[in-house]
């Protein structure tokens, strides 16, 4: 029958729209606002899984996302969402769910077999089994993993969208229940910017799970007291309520990460591409209020597992929010007062009640006349001690305690479908705890309560251990009150609602951890963790193998380390591993409440900035002419740079030779925008300068260019590049590429930290210059056609100096350097005009081919004059003498790493330093990183290494192949043979050589 | 020490459970031990089992501030390899990971050492260079390490993307097949056993707050349990290193910094190696349970609150979704930090100090973990003859003041 | 990531700014004698305080200043900000409750749990 | 008439405007813009009437002067209005030590507005835009995305808000702006830079 256990009204679940959905193949309806497992549980479904490790049949036990054992795969292929929770899955049309764990179904479940072994298979079981010969582990160890894990991962990309967002409020509050809606409406009347976030779909909280026909707010039923409320929140302008989201993260000053479905609860093919899945916020709250209620704690005993057995408030839920019944004929097992409120609203309900077993001598009077007026049957100081059902509970023996609190002789059975079980309640203190607030014990609940605050938060209603349905509302709108105060906001006492309750509410309880058992310890199996299969003998054995503390109990068991978090076992867990130990709860301690609350998905987490978005792709002003020329780009940092224009047919390295011949024999050109460019200026620019660099910088004229090594203080190059004079107060100082932001910054520090009083400012450039340099014989013919003012004539416009020019009339800087070794001119022109220079570059000298050549076509033909590449060439552990660039260091005056070239590591002889090597077989081209060794065979292991190959290329300008590599004491080797290693082959035997190849080859190269 | 087997497993199991003794004691200090060592992490543990076993020293006293295992042994990704590029870093990882692949038998406890292979990805040019510079080093130095193109790593490792537009695509990588992963709790409970068991103290709960000396050299320390008079004193305590140091007015090239790492709900097998990469400040494995272990970035401002920004984890997290598109829809289940103590060369220190029986070992970054075995039994050396073991010898704290650094940036998957 | 109020600029989210070591450090002029051990110690060794630090940093997303914070490296709590050249203020002791700043017996990250009679 | 051979960062990019006005973007190119660093003490501040209070913005004389830091300001003028600013700038701060530098090509101005701005930035950025934080006139450099930018709130009658970026990273941020736009109806735009082709030199 369809939905045979639906009441027929009630909840807040629309039934004028049924939805139609399925559970391992089969189809099912519920209705719009059922959480999958209130739709299952209206269709008589409780089993809906299988456990982590012996493979139990799982079923719902709670109501929302502290129940450990309901989870669900929901979804196929790209779209399948493993470890969901059914409790908290909203359903829509279409849904698909299938069990987990399982297989071959979720009847017969073969792994279930691990379950006869139990015994053999403990805690620990794993550290003292497969521990040799070695490689056994390896065999095992596929078998375990696969029995591991719970769903599926899809292998399909996630086609969704998520978002992050930000927020600033005055007063965060979380948690919709009764007193959250007090405390946020408090704190916005008062005119504070609020925001009330809400785990599930709608604000009520515990008021939903309410008998709306014995509970009356303001004479209204607790939704309509609820919807009243949210329409006034609504009505402010600076409050926001936000629904389906869950304060996952309580962070550093008050920055508290939430997470909100936005289209998970609709059906696949309406989800708009336009909406993210999910959206994650950031919120940074001046005063945070936590109202996130409190768990109710299962109780531990024999058999207590089984699906069927269910917290008795998540049974108050579902009747009375999504209007199900969880069974048809119950018994509520307790030790506290609040679960008899479960027992009489199924009653009133038309459940069968089997009886109401109380652990407890004498609960409250007023619940036994209650009791007896519905005529159920009472069991008190008993236990239930065995459970029969497999796949859902079919009957609970229950049992007598004698005077010592044991279990006495004499058994009787109760036939029941549902077994509502309370063990108390926690108040739910993980945020609190998070924010590193200190918690306190407190006997009179049994619980952790919040005890010190560490940042600005406040605790009210059930998370502070405040129960009853008045204190909540009191201490929810005091908190509003408060924390809107504190923000400095005006805020006047809140009134509290007229409450009409016809149902007592008692929260008396007496703390009963690990419920009595009829069977020898070691027999029985009293689940502490339902997901995660830890039992109290798991407990035991920690505690008997010495894993006392309660972090090791928790590592050695698993216990609480499981998807829920251990919301619903920790406590139990604490209680009875003290107990163990003879000490109390608090002397015992308890473990970490981290971050997240409840799992969080990593595509949320990643949120937007992701593919395209992972980091920006900077591209320069003449992007779009390289990437319609066909270039290929190679990242370099975020910039993407031109790296060859092969054209048609070529292959990468018949396209490096043509544009590197080009270069020399005719005219290249590159676009060197990304270069990292700093304005220099004030009256001490020079000092600072001479500080910065390794070289003097007293005494360059206006009109030149400078090349300058930056060390660290360590003494390693760090960056290079060219520094023009302006003025004698004004220099324009170029980095590399990726060197830009880490100069800048490095220069910034040492004049605000180091050196004040230099009258110096420093502002980034990089971007206002697009860069042209014209490289080969013909670049001075036509940089001559292209300056309107400008005569380029090396003889008037020397190597290393730069001059103000215009062409077509626009400004110009143009430098003559080289990084090529080649007469060059760099063209810097304002951004805006880079493109329009570019093209006019390429149309005036098509005359002389002009070629534009791409990165690696520039670091052959620096390779070719045996310039360095930081970075290709260093690696942070190269001094300029180990470069051979002593000449660049300055005898006298300080500068940044100066000190450093002296201490005695740097100063040995036979530290690694930059040579060229010369295969004695030209054709041959050394592997960039192969390493550098003494003899023609490598010999056995290890191999001694001299260094390595830095740089390496076939060069076509000369022939022949050139290499740049680091070998100890290379300076002292030129000439000398020596060897580079190649996987698989013979050492290629080299000759040590200068790093000048071009030079080299006009003296004729080998 | 009651050895495990098949049969006292069977026994137990037949049993009831109720006959395993104790992993190890919890005894109360002594007044004076030979050797105290303060930390009881893995490597604290591991030194004091190699100075029980091979040297002969079993007057030990382990000194744990809180519960064994608590610190960045618990907290970190247990990636294993020996893949580094200096002979320096090369010989100690390598040390280690060859104590690695016998450790369970040797300790009568499964680490559940898995040598699943690990991967370092390569995203552009110059880290394939990088890599390649490594692994020929890595090859000369007698050290497993291959370079997978793309096409070999999708094959390696089917969930990586390596779609050629990716932001970051991978170029190919380095993949060392003798490294892995373990179980970073069952290496310091192994390890505790076996130290108990031949006679080490191991004290919990039990925190140094001063150490004593006379004329420049050591000779006790000062805890909250009292005091213990030891001639040597060896402070192994990951992130907490210039803390000890500085009872004895040393500075260290340390500076401690959070770093975070987290792992997702358990799913069935979905990844069977351990992918680390560099430029994208990510690396993953998935556990035994199931779960997606995931390290993530440092912070860069020194801190010891073992909390980092969630900003952090945020941009671990886009880098894995970018890597692993199909792990997008998994959900991070639980986040945590560590203090790691980063020295500037990216290298450990392991050595004397100038104060006289003040042993030191600390700094080991992001890579301490995979050098555990390693470190503890070169340390132990190092504090029974006095000297350095060779193998330790280049990470001494003098490297500093020479200029003799061993700068293995590269190498880590985290670049300092 | 924590919040920091740039002398400048005002509260800021701590995404906006970066950490820059150590402050109140004065480099040692080239100029000077100074033993290679005197050198490294500034080169390379840090106090690395656990504790209230003085320490820099720069607002590099905003108004690009670097100044200076009393940081109380142990709970990430910031105790003073001050600029560029001044002297650090005094800030209240914070004693730690155990000489490691943390509670006995767990982690500092652990739940803390009050004793009895502490409020 | 701005010179045809000039090219704006954006210049690929159509102004997008989403139905009903809920939001819009677009490039405001060629924007003159300096970089003035200079010391707030003394009579310049005065002179040249630089607003002095953090996270501020004056307009005068035609050009609106941004707070950018203590020493620090950025003046923004009309493209055609940059040399002018220029020399008069300078003839004020003839003998004082300062640095004014021409960053008119440096950054971009993308101006977004109406009434989902707000919510749209808000995905981008962790400073408080709300208005009653964030006032009229006012100028904060922070993050977005993950490029730094100058935002300015210009608002009059409808939310508006100009974000001041680097040429390199405007690109970026214009498609990060869409892609937040989008449940506003935003169209999705696709970043430049797409690489196709070979990626890697062993490969070939």
């Amino acid at each position: 029958m369809e939905q045979a256990f639906r009441r027929a009204r009630g909840g807040v679940v629309d039934r004028n729209s049924p939805v139609t959905f399925s559970f391992n193949g089969k189809s099912y309806r519920g209705f719009t606002g059922d959480t999958l497992a209130s739709a299952l549980l209206a269709n008589g479904v409780h089993m809906v899984g299988r456990s982590f490790k012996y493979h139990r049949p799982r079923g719902i036990m709670g109501a929302g996302s502290e129940d450990p054992a309901g989870i669900v795969q929901i979804g196929k292929s790209a779209h399948a969402l493993p470890n969901t929770r059914a409790s908290e899955q909203e359903i829509y049309e279409g849904l698909e769910s299938f069990a987990q764990n399982c297989w071959p179904s979720l009847k017969y479940d073969i792994n279930a077999l691990n379950d006869l072994f139990s015994a053999f298979i403990p805690a620990g079981f794993y550290n003292k089994t497969f521990k040799g010969p070695p490689g056994s582990w390896a065999l095992f160890e596929p078998f375990i993993r696969r029995a591991a894990g719970l769903g599926k991962a899809p292998p399909e990309a996630d086609p969704a969208r998520y978002e992050h967002t930000n927020r600033h409020c005055d007063v965060l509050v979380i948690g919709a229940g009764p007193a959250g809606l007090m405390a946020a409406l408090a704190a916005a009347r008062a005119g504070a910017r609020v925001m009330l976030v809400e785990e599930t779909a709608q604000p009520g909280g515990r008021l939903l799970s309410q008998n709306p026909d014995s509970l009356k707010l303001d004479g209204k039923t607790p939704a309509g007291w609820v919807q009243g409320l949210e329409a006034e929140l609504r009505g402010h302008e600076d409050a926001q309520i936000l629904t389906r989201a869950c304060a996952f993260g309580y962070y550093a000053d008050n920055y508290i990460g939430l997470i909100e479905n936005v289209s998970d609860h609709l059906p696949l093919p309406v989800r708009s591409e336009n909406l993210v899945r999910q959206r994650l916020w950031h919120i940074r709250a001046r005063q945070v209020v936590l109202t996130t209620g409190a768990i109710e704690r299962p109780l531990v005993f024999h058999g207590n597992d089984r699906p069927g057995i269910m917290l008795a408030s998540a049974c108050r839920t579902y009747l009375h929010r999504y209007g199900v019944l969880p069974g048809k004929k119950a018994a509520v097992f307790t030790g506290n007062d609040s679960a008899w409120a479960t027992a009489f609203d199924l009653s009133d309900a038309g459940v069968e009640i089997a009886a109401i077993v109380d652990m407890r001598k004498e609960p409250n009077p007023e619940l036994l006349e209650s009791a007896r007026q519905r005529g159920i049957d009472v069991h008190l100081h008993s236990v239930i001690t065995r459970i029969s059902g497999r796949h859902r509970i079919r009957a609970a023996l229950v049992q007598k305690l004698d005077g010592a609190g044991k279990v006495a002789s004499g058994a009787s059975a109760l036939f029941c479908d549902l077994l509502a079980v309370s063990g108390g309640w926690s108040p739910n203190v993980a945020l609190f705890s998070q924010s590193r607030g200190k918690l306190r014990y407190d006997e009179d609940i049994a619980g952790f309560r919040p005890g010190k605050s560490w940042q600005k938060e406040r605790s009210a209603g059930a998370c502070n251990g405040q129960y009853s349905l008045e204190s909540c509302l009191d201490a929810g709108a005091a908190a509003g009150v408060e924390a809107a105060r504190s923000c400095g906001f005006e805020a006047p006492p809140s009134r509290l609602p007229d409450i009409k309750n016809d149902r007592a509410q008692h929260f008396g309880h007496e703390a009963v951890w690990e419920v009595p058992s009829a069977l020898p310890p070691h027999k029985t199996r009293a689940f502490v963790d339902l997901q995660a299969d830890v039992t109290v003998k798991d407990l035991s054995l920690a505690q008997l193998e010495g894993y006392i503390s309660v972090e090791h109990a928790k590592r050695y068991t698993t216990s609480g380390m499981g998807t829920d978090q251990g919301k619903t076992a920790n406590m139990n867990a604490f209680a009875i591993l003290a107990a163990k130990q003879g000490k109390s709860i608090p002397e015992l301690g308890i473990t970490t409440f981290r971050q997240p609350y409840k799992p969080v998905t990593m595509g949320a987490l990643a949120g937007q900035h992701v593919g395209d978005f992972l980091s920006p792709r900077r591209t320069t002003p003449m992007h779009e002419w390289h990437e319609a020329n066909g270039a290929l780009f190679e990242p370099v940092g975020d910039w993407l740079r031109p790296w060859v224009f092969p054209q048609k047919g070529e292959s990468f390295e018949e396209t490096l030779m043509r544009e590197t011949r080009a270069a020399r024999s005719s005219l290249g050109v590159l676009d060197a925008s990304t270069l990292g460019k700093i304005d220099v200026r004030g009256p001490d620019a020079r000092v600072f300068l001479s500080r910065v660099y390794t070289n003097a910088w007293m005494k360059l004229k206006p009109g030149h260019c400078r090349y300058g090594l930056m060390l660290g203080e360590d003494g390693m190059v760090k960056d290079d590049g060219v520094t023009a004079c302006i003025t004698d107060e004004h220099f324009h100082m170029t980095t590399t590429t990726g060197g830009a932001a880490p100069v800048m910054s490095t220069l910034e520090d040492s004049l605000q930290t180091e050196w004040p009083e230099l009258q110096v400012y420093l502002t980034s450039t990089t971007e206002q210059w697009a860069v042209i340099s014209l490289c080969g014989p013909n670049s001075a013919g036509l940089a001559g056609e292209l300056l309107d003012d400008l005569d380029p004539d090396p003889e008037y416009f020397p190597f290393m100096s730069w001059r103000n020019a215009h062409i077509g009339g626009l400004p110009v800087r143009v430098f003559r350097i080289s990084f090529t070794g080649e007469l060059s001119y760099e063209i810097n022109i304002a951004a805006s005009y880079g493109l329009w220079l570019w093209e006019k570059v390429m149309q005036e000298g098509a005359k002389y081919g002009i070629t534009p050549y791409g990165t690696e076509a520039m670091h052959l033909l620096r390779a070719e004059k045996g310039y360095i590449i930081t970075g290709q060439d260093t690696d942070g552990t190269m001094t300029p003498a180990d470069l051979q660039m002593g000449w660049i260091v300055k005898k006298t005056g300080d500068f940044i790493g100066r000190r450093s070239l002296s201490m005695s590591a740097l100063m040995e002889e036979d530290r690694k330093q930059l040579v060229g090597l010369l295969t004695d077989d030209p054709e041959l081209v050394l592997k960039e990183g192969a390493h550098v060794i003494a003899t023609p065979r490598e010999g056995a292991k290890p191999v001694p290494m001299l260094g390595h190959v830095t740089s390496s290329y076939f060069s076509p300008n000369l022939g022949r192949s050139i290499a740049m590599a680091v070998v100890k004491g290379g300076a002292g080797r030129m000439g000398k043979p020596l060897f580079v290693t190649r996987p698989g082959l013979a050492p290629a035997p080299v000759k040590v050589s200068a790093t000048d190849f071009l030079a080299m080859s006009q003296e004729k190269l080998p | 020490m009651s050895r495990y087997s098949i049969f006292s497993l069977l026994r137990e199991g037949l049993n009831g459970q109720r006959g395993w003794g104790r992993a190890w004691r919890q005894p109360k200090p002594e007044d004076a031990y030979d050797v105290v060592i303060i930390g009881g992490g893995a490597h604290g543990l591991a030194t004091a089992y190699y100075l029980a076993k091979e040297h002969g020293i079993s007057n030990i006293a382990v000194l744990e501030k809180g519960w064994i295992g608590g610190g960045n042994s618990g907290r970190n990704t247990t990636i294993i390899r020996s893949n580094y590029l200096y002979d320096e870093s090369a010989a100690i990882y390598e040390h280690a990971l060859k104590k690695w692949e016998t450790l369970s038998r040797e300790l009568d406890f499964n680490i559940m050492m898995s040598h699943r292979g690990v991967l370092n990805l390569a995203h552009d040019e110059a880290e394939a260079r990088q890599i390649k510079r490594r692994i020929e080093a890595n090859r000369l130095n007698g050290i497993d390490s291959e370079w997978l193109d793309a096409r070999q790593v999708k094959e390696f490792c089917p969930p990586v993307n390596v779609s050629p537009s990716a932001r970051y695509p991978v170029l190919g990588g380095s993949l060392q097949r003798r490294g892995g992963v373990n179980r970073h709790d069952a290496v310091v409970w192994g390890f505790a056993r076996a130290a108990d068991a031949l006679g080490v103290d191991i004290i919990q709960q039990c925190e140094v707050i001063a150490i004593k000396t006379r004329g420049g050299a050591v000779t006790g320390v000062e805890t909250t349990r009292g005091s213990i008079k030891t001639p040597k004193i060896a402070s192994v305590v990951a992130g907490h290193s210039s803390v000890i140091a500085s009872m004895l007015d040393i500075r260290l090239p340390i500076q401690s910094h959070p770093l975070q790492a987290l792992v997702s709900e358990p799913v069935k097998p979905a990844i069977d190696c351990v992918v680390m990469s560099n430029a994208v400040h990510a690396y993953i494995s998935q556990s035994d349970k199931g779960e997606l272990v995931i390290g993530a970035g440092i912070d860069h401002h020194l801190g010891y609150s073992q909390r980092g920004g969630l900003n952090v984890i945020e941009h671990a997290l886009a880098a894995i979704v970018e890597l692993f598109p199909s792990f997008s829809r998994l959900r991070m289940m639980r986040q945590w930090g560590g203090i790691v103590d980063v020295c500037p060369d990216a290298s450990p220190i392991i050595g004397k100090t100038r104060v006289k029986g003040f042993f030191i070992n600390g700094g080991w970054g992001t890579g301490g973990w995979k050098a555990t075995p390693g470190s503890g039994h070169v340390f132990a050396h190092t504090i029974a003859h006095d000297e350095p073991h060779p193998i330790a010898a280049p990470f001494a704290l003098e490297r500093f003041t020479a200029g003799a650094l061993v700068a293995e940036h590269g190498a880590a998957a985290v670049a300092h | 990531m924590f919040e920091i109020e740039c002398p400048y600029c005002g509260r800021r989210d701590g995404s906006e700014f970066s950490y820059a070591g150590e402050a109140h450090i004065s480099r040692p002029s080239g100029d000077e004698e100074i033993s290679d051990e005197a050198w490294a110690g500034f080169v390379f060794m840090c106090r690395n305080i656990k504790g209230v630090q003085a320490e820099r940093w720069v607002h590099s997303a905003g108004c690009r200043r670097f100044f200076n914070m009393l940081r109380n490296t142990a709970t990430d709590q910031i105790l003073a900000v001050y600029k560029m050249g001044e002297e650090p203020p005094e800030v209240e002791k914070q004693p730690l409750p155990s000489p490691s700043g943390e509670s006995l017996g767990s982690g500092n990250d652990a739940v803390q749990v009050m004793g009895k009679g502490e409020t | 008439m701005s010179d045809p051979r000039r090219k704006s960062p954006l210049a690929h990019r159509k102004a997008l405007n989403a139905p009903d006005g809920a939001v819009s973007l677009r490039e405001r190119a060629f924007l003159a813009k300096f970089i003035l660093r200079v010391s707030a003490d003394g009579e310049v501040a005065e002179v040249l009437k630089l607003p002095v209070m953090a996270n501020t913005s004056l307009k005068h004389n035609g050009s609106t002067i941004l707070w950018l830091g203590p020493d620090e300001w950025m003046f923004m003028a009309a493209a055609d209005g940059g040399g002018e600013m220029k020399a008069r700038l300078g003839e004020f701060l003839g003998g004082v030590h300062h640095q004014l530098t021409d960053v008119s090509d440096h950054y971009t101005v993308i101006e977004i507005s109406g009434r989902k701005a707000y919510e749209i930035l808000m995905k981008l950025t962790p400073f408080d835009l709300h208005p009653g934080a964030f006032k009229i006139g006012h100028v904060a450099g922070t993050m977005f995305g993950k490029t730094a930018g100058l935002i300015i709130n210009r608002s009059v009658d409808m939310p508006e808000f100009d974000i001041i970026v680097r040429w390199s990273m405007a690109d970026y941020l214009w498609c990060l702006i869409a892609e937040a736009g989008r449940e506003f109806g935003l169209p999705a735009q696709e970043p430049v830079g797409q690489v196709r082709g070979l990626r890697y030199r062993e490969a070939s």
